[in-house]
């Protein structure tokens, strides 16, 4: 079981994943590659990734999940490589009997891979520039902010 | 009698591994040695890595680790850049 | 501008209703008809809906949420009629630039959509009995409890 | 001079249209006329319609309403089982 691919993810096959008759919700979160206010012409972002250790603690992450939400299914998987504006990087399902168990189990996967799954992120700019995006959500090149 | 020596494979990612112009490199430290030691044998011995921080996140056979840590012969210390997955 | 169908519900429609290249983060609800511990052979649910009201409530429904989230952009669909067990009967997408916004923006439809929108449903089950759903999720047949 | 008088459609649904066995009926009521009125009507003249309960979920013009709303001519009241949309 990976949870890394390099293709434009498939919500159909996240949700393949997870569907059971006896879940009555379903939860999905996508996080994009976003150009909005607080960017400045993002064209695209290059994700790389320490693989080996991404799949590891994906593991931990959803056993973790699936103990705290046992009658949870969860799916998710990260794209890596470059990912143009609008698409995809991460995808997340977590389908539960009721909706409350679906989005809180939802809301901890995306908030746990924020926190500890070793992805790295470079936005690539239309005026040709290149910059590593720092934990807070804001790119910085300056080495001080390291 | 010399002392015991390790050798670790040290893996750099993004931001660092642009720094040092490489993915990996490996290191002799001896033995008893923690992350802590392997960061400053890179960061003084490795061109470019002076700009890894001193103190940077750091993950031991795919598990983020203290900086206290023992690292033991055979052992990937990987220096993290701040993680923005997502 | 039609919230209801009777077909079988698209998300990627859904998603393509609120994507944006300023959102960063979607997150989209399921409603799927289940089967469970808590079930006894369902095996669909018919469902019905006031349908002139269910299309004022759910304008009114979405222009608040616009309101209280104005950067996230929000679908929402319901299907009726006969929707066999495992298939969705609501889909919500909410999409902004931060993920907060979007879990907290699609969490609130779902909940104003099982408080005020006013659908109905009939479990039909394996042993060919057919029973009204009461509010709080359990079927009751008793004229008692109405 | 005889009580003004208003016409107004009744509609019902899910299991109260099961009830009554229609999902709409014209009730007239004399005015002035609340929600009440015309619910403790229906309950009292329509076969079927006693099993639906004295204080229903009420819509008047596709607005949820309260009893002692009033009603007018014309205006659309609707008896709404427990809501279990979703």
């Amino acid at each position: 079981m990976t949870y890394l691919t390099r293709d434009p993810l498939s919500i159909d096959q996240l949700l393949a994943q997870v569907s059971s008759r006896a879940c009555g919700g379903t939860c999905v979160f996508l996080g994009t590659v976003r150009d909005g206010a607080e960017e400045d012409g993002v064209t695209a972002i290059e994700y790389s990734a320490y693989e080996e250790m991404v799949e590891a603690e994906f593991g931990q992450l959803v056993a973790h999940a699936a103990e705290r939400w046992p009658d949870a299914r969860i799916a998710v998987r990260h794209r890596l490589g470059t990912i143009p504006t609008g698409e995809a990087s991460i995808g997340i399902a977590a389908a539960a009997p009721h909706r409350a168990e679906a989005f809180d189990a939802c809301r901890f996967v995306i908030e746990e891979v924020k926190r500890r799954i070793p992805v790295w992120k470079k936005e690539l700019r239309l005026d040709g520039t290149e910059v590593w995006v720092d934990p807070s959500g804001r790119p910085t090149s300056k080495p001080s902010h390291v | 009698m010399g002392a015991m020596s390790a050798t670790v494979r040290v893996r750099f990612f993004a931001r660092y591994a642009e720094l040092v112009g490489r993915t990996e490199v490996q290191v002799s430290v001896e033995l008893p040695a923690t992350v802590s030691d392997v960061v400053r044998r890179v960061r003084t011995e490795l061109p470019g890595a002076g700009a890894i921080p001193e103190r940077p996140l750091a993950a031991v056979n795919l598990k983020q680790s203290k900086l206290d840590a023992r690292v033991e012969d055979g052992d990937e210390v990987a220096f993290l850049p701040p993680i923005a997955g997502g």
